[in-house]
């Protein structure tokens, strides 16, 4: 893998296209992945991520951001100099409760899961990915380790999520049924009309 | 939705009928009538004139047949309603184009240019939202090329989130649940077409229906003529055979002012004839205009 | 405000302070809410945001990611030439087009909010109601809170769809006149005659 990059050809290089891509990373990636999704060796991929971390760490100030190396991988994370202000963004507006379409959308993947987003906004007709992020970031729900049809992250409820409504398993929800005056089968139901 | 197939297709999509020296446009999931004419009009290169819109009605008129023929494409009834209302409009731009010129002198002639302005406002403003449309699918496209970032907090920002408040028992999360996945109700002004196969609804039938109503109650406006049926098919046959009859001189129409009652009565000097019904329908719609 | 600011004392400064919290933001974030975070005047951090995007758009390199403003506020996206890496990450539908009657639907909405269905049928000449309904599931459009003449829902569009059509506001959409030659006044037009 000596012969140029198509990544090498364009302006800013390598290190702009991991800034690129970790710039969306939810989680740490791996250089082996990233060595996959720019055709070069994982040895170049890892010493570049090394000049990018140490860059961001005061070629001419220090940035509000690092680039750390975690147990899987590489991540963006803010510099912890700044951390009181991010703490007052973070807590500003921030509510105890959970809205009502974040309920909803909590009922929805309890029931189906494991879901895709897509399916989930079939299901309540609007657009839920903020409010998935807000379970996500509350913990009451998380990824399913396998992706579903296309490539799509699915999602699952948590063991937090059983204790909080004070049950031991999956199982000990409520049947559906007798709230759904004269639907016999929601589940064929809902799969026949919301498929996507 | 696939990036293809929602892509109007480059080339185009109409095919030359050689041998009738005119345009013949090929089945094409065009977005309504307005959609149909605006692509019929810059096909000729004509500008969207009163010329132009009297020019396309056969071509207009034949990818309405195909349509229906082709079983697909118009699914829903009111959709094709609009169709067939631009189209009647059409026909009678393209009789009027046919008749001798004279002064314009009657009613008839200024309800005719009144119905004519309208379309052609229409058609104008429907060509503006496709134009804007236009910029919004280059911007959408443009920008499906960056993504924002919207990761999840860090943990120890996540840790400072105040404690959640969530009592709710297991019995009131299924009762949201079941409420979240009932499935919502359909629009309201969806109308299907699945139950035309069991009706039998024909102008003809319709005409008969009217003369016979009128014949006995003598004057009557169109919410009389329908009073005796609930059925929106009957309606909107009721309402072509009204066309029909009004293009053949059957009835007359009078309107004592502006928006004010319709009001439908015989002529009393012919009598419909159905034939000339199919004729004009299967007569004219193939036929190139040679004008 | 010319004292000094408790941001101004740590090494990176307001520059890095910013980088920080746009980092975890998952929204765009005003200039008026980062005043407040710093405790500084919205003009400096106006002018400060308008120098960090100049420096990522190449005071070295382009960066793999740019400031941008959108839908009133600042955020950090990746820049468009890295998109084939970054889709190489990313698998979903963000990329997925949207129909042609999406689209007419949508420019009717967005020009002509709050509507109802009837009216943008009126307009389009076809029935609107399941397109309507993919741009609600898609958070493009949302249900305006009140209703319009004899109780129709009217429509509007969202604050993702500034943000998905990178657009700062509505104003931004260009006029639709110049598509209307001699048409004074086509609003009364398709009200007075096709209401639902």
């Amino acid at each position: 893998m000596s012969e140029i990059a198509p990544i090498d050809e364009l302006p800013g290089g390598l290190k702009s296209g991991l800034e690129a891509v970790l710039m969306v990373a939810d989680s740490p990636v791996s250089t082996a992945r990233l060595a996959e999704i720019f055709e070069l060796p994982v040895a170049r991929i890892a010493t570049t991520l090394e000049e990018l971390a140490t860059e961001y760490d005061g070629k001419d100030r220090p940035r509000g951001f690092e680039l750390r190396r975690v147990a899987s991988g590489w991540r963006f994370y803010t510099r912890t100099d700044y951390a009181d202000f991010v703490s007052s963004y973070v807590l500003d507006g921030q509510t105890a409760r959970l809205s009502q379409a974040a309920l909803e959308t909590l009922a929805v993947i309890a029931y189906r899961q494991p879901v895709s987003r897509g399916r989930i906004s079939a299901i309540r007709g609007v657009n839920v990915d903020s409010v998935v992020r807000t379970l996500l970031t509350r913990g009451l729900i998380t990824e399913y380790p396998e992706m579903g049809d296309g490539g799509a992250t699915l999602y699952q409820t948590t063991e937090y999520f059983l204790e909080r409504l004070g049950l031991g398993t999956l199982e000990e929800l409520p049947a559906l049924s007798p709230y759904l005056p004269g639907v016999a089968d929601l589940e064929s139901l809902d799969s026949a009309t919301y498929d996507d | 939705m696939s990036a293809q197939a929602t892509e109007k297709t480059a080339t185009d999509p109409s095919t030359t009928d050689e041998t009738a020296g005119g345009f013949r446009l090929a089945l094409e999931n065009f977005n309504g009538p307005f959609d149909v004419l605006l692509h019929l009009i810059t096909q000729r290169e004509m500008d969207i004139t009163e010329v132009a819109l009297a020019e396309v009605t056969d071509e207009f008129i034949a990818y309405l047949k195909e349509l229906q023929g082709a079983g697909d494409g118009l699914k829903l009834l009111d959709e094709t309603t609009e169709f067939l209302v631009v189209a009647s409009t059409l026909l009678d731009l393209k009789a009027a184009r046919l008749l001798p010129r004279g002064e314009m002198a009657d009613e008839e002639d200024f309800e005719l240019l009144e119905a004519r302005d309208l379309l052609f406002a229409r058609l104008l403003q429907y060509k503006a939202f496709k134009h804007a449309a236009e910029f919004l699918g280059q911007r959408y496209h443009e920008e499906s090329a960056r993504r924002p970032r919207e990761v999840s907090l860090e943990p120890q920002f996540a840790a400072l989130l105040p404690e959640l408040i969530f009592n709710i028992g297991p019995e009131k999360f299924a009762q949201l649940a079941a409420a979240a996945l009932v499935p919502k109700p359909e629009p309201v002004t969806e109308v299907g077409l699945s139950h035309l196969h069991g009706a039998n609804v024909t102008i003809g039938a319709e005409a008969e229906a009217i003369t016979a109503m009128l014949t006995e109650r003598g004057t009557l406006d169109f919410a009389a003529l329908i009073a005796d049926t609930s059925e929106q098919l009957v309606v909107v046959v009721r309402f072509l055979a009204l066309l029909e009859m009004f293009r053949q001189k059957v009835i007359v129409f009078a309107q004592q002012d502006p928006l004010g009652r319709l009001e439908i009565s015989l002529a009393g000097e012919q009598d419909f004839d159905v034939q000339a019904v199919q004729d004009s329908y299967e007569g004219s719609a193939g036929e190139p205009d040679h004008e």
